[in-house]
């Protein structure tokens, strides 16, 4: 997994490239948490180059939605694959995030 | 007869993708088609997973050896740790409506194989059989039983 | 110290794959980058193809065991099979300047590996031992000796 | 491994895709020696979405290009990715195959 992070002016771009397994998970959980304790108002996750997602890659974005909301910030998803929209869909998260077609419309919106 | 395929790795996390790789083209060999093996993938990585969590309590120096087994009627995927037995009632299965990290993992497990269970003759350790039937019927029949 | 993966395949060429992808993982996690570990993958391949050619004469019910072994100065796969012990004497290593099909594969295992042996100690069966060092030196040395 | 075959007047592209071992090249061999039988003037090879080559794979293409050779046939390839290449230039067939950036150029030459 890699991860790149862009900060715009009103939001930054996460974003996340590979495969995102227990192995990788914590490197994202700590880069998410990092802007959750900087009170960042939107997160945008890129998650066009992700070829899998398992469990604990599930349950860092629901940790990091749920802290973000705690605060009013606003924690979205871009450019989420088919197969990753599947898992998402399976685990009723699909109604959960809030997930744009583009990083452009998630920053749009 | 096919020989099975056999792997074994350290229990540590950054050698699951060499499982999810073996996984993969094991159930594509069988004849399962592109989502049905990266479930099949999935499930079997969330279980090597749970052996580090909680057989392992994460000491990642143990060993997980996977098997796949293909047969005619079904392709089977056995698990063996030499860990802290699981206990059933711990393994909890809660809804997916609710909205919080963790417990999806026997999910996905579930969601590719049709027969999830531990092997009460192993004595030390885990043997955990996931079983996908082949032929929808058989696994309605053997649910059934 | 690190554990080893390990795997066994049956030695029919379908799964052939199963060990590529192994040994192009084994490899990444050991540090190496992209063209030396598919240098180690093709290495790998070429070396089990001779035991199902050779060692088992096409036989494709027997077994194939592949071991990987990272340490701080080597990266080590061990092939191991239960077929008919190689000659030394035959396995020749042609001029790549002529051109003809076959007597390509050992070029490519010598290319990924600084010591390619097979274990004496074996008593049936070959054990062949692949070791790439990680540091130039070392391998210059060890090949002086 | 999957191949393609499209026969045009002048010559016919084996569009190759995935991995060329001992397992799919015997499917290789009987691909391009039925040409060979029918005596094909020239056979364009289409490289481009080959993952993989072993040894199996170069010695079907040698075998298929000296019996091309020994009744004027012309056996050409295209497309071919750069670790192919690489494979190619290690075993000292780059000088010996006709290689060529794309299909047109290689029909064309
Ligand atoms: N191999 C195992 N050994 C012991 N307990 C397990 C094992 N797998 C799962 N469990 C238990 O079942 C629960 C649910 O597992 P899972 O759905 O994978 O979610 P999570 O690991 O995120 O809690 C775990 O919290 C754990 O208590
Ligand atoms: N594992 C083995 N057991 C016995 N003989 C072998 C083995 N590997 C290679 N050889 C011998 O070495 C020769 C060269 O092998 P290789 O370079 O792989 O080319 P090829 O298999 O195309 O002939 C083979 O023809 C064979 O006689």
């Amino acid at each position: 997994m890699k991860i790149e992070t862009a900060a715009h002016s009103d939001y930054t771009v996460i974003s996340i490239a590979g495969e995102i397994d227990m192995y990788s998970s914590p490197e994202l959980r700590d880069t998410l948490l990092a802007l959750v304790k900087k009170k960042a108002a939107t997160v945008i996750v890129n998650l066009k180059d992700v070829k899998y997602i398992d469990s604990s890659g599930i349950a860092t974005f629901v940790e990091a939605l749920k802290k973000m909301l705690a605060y009013k910030g606003k924690f979205k998803m871009a450019q989420v694959p088919d197969r990753v929209m599947e898992i998402f869909n399976f685990s009723k998260l699909d109604k959960v995030f809030n997930i744009y077609g583009s990083i452009e419309d998630a920053a749009n919106s | 007869m096919n020989n099975p395929i056999v792997i074994t790795i350290p229990s540590h996390p950054k050698y699951l993708s060499v499982v999810r790789a073996a996984a993969l083209l094991a159930a594509e060999i069988s004849g399962f088609g592109t989502t049905e093996a990266e479930d099949i993938k999935h499930a079997v990585d969330e279980a090597c997973s749970n052996v580090i969590k909680y057989a392992y309590k994460c000491d990642c120096t143990r060993k997980i050896t996977v098997k796949f087994d293909d047969t005619q009627n079904s392709f089977q995927v056995t698990i063996e740790d030499s860990g802290s037995k699981a206990k059933l009632e711990d393994i909890k299965i809660r809804e997916l409506d609710e909205v919080k990290p963790g417990g999806l993992g026997i999910h996905f497990i579930k969601k590719a194989f049709n027969a999830v269970v531990f092997d009460k003759k192993k004595r030390n350790g885990n043997r955990l059989l996931l079983t996908r039937y082949k032929n929808a019927d058989e696994a309605v029949i053997s649910k059934q039983k």
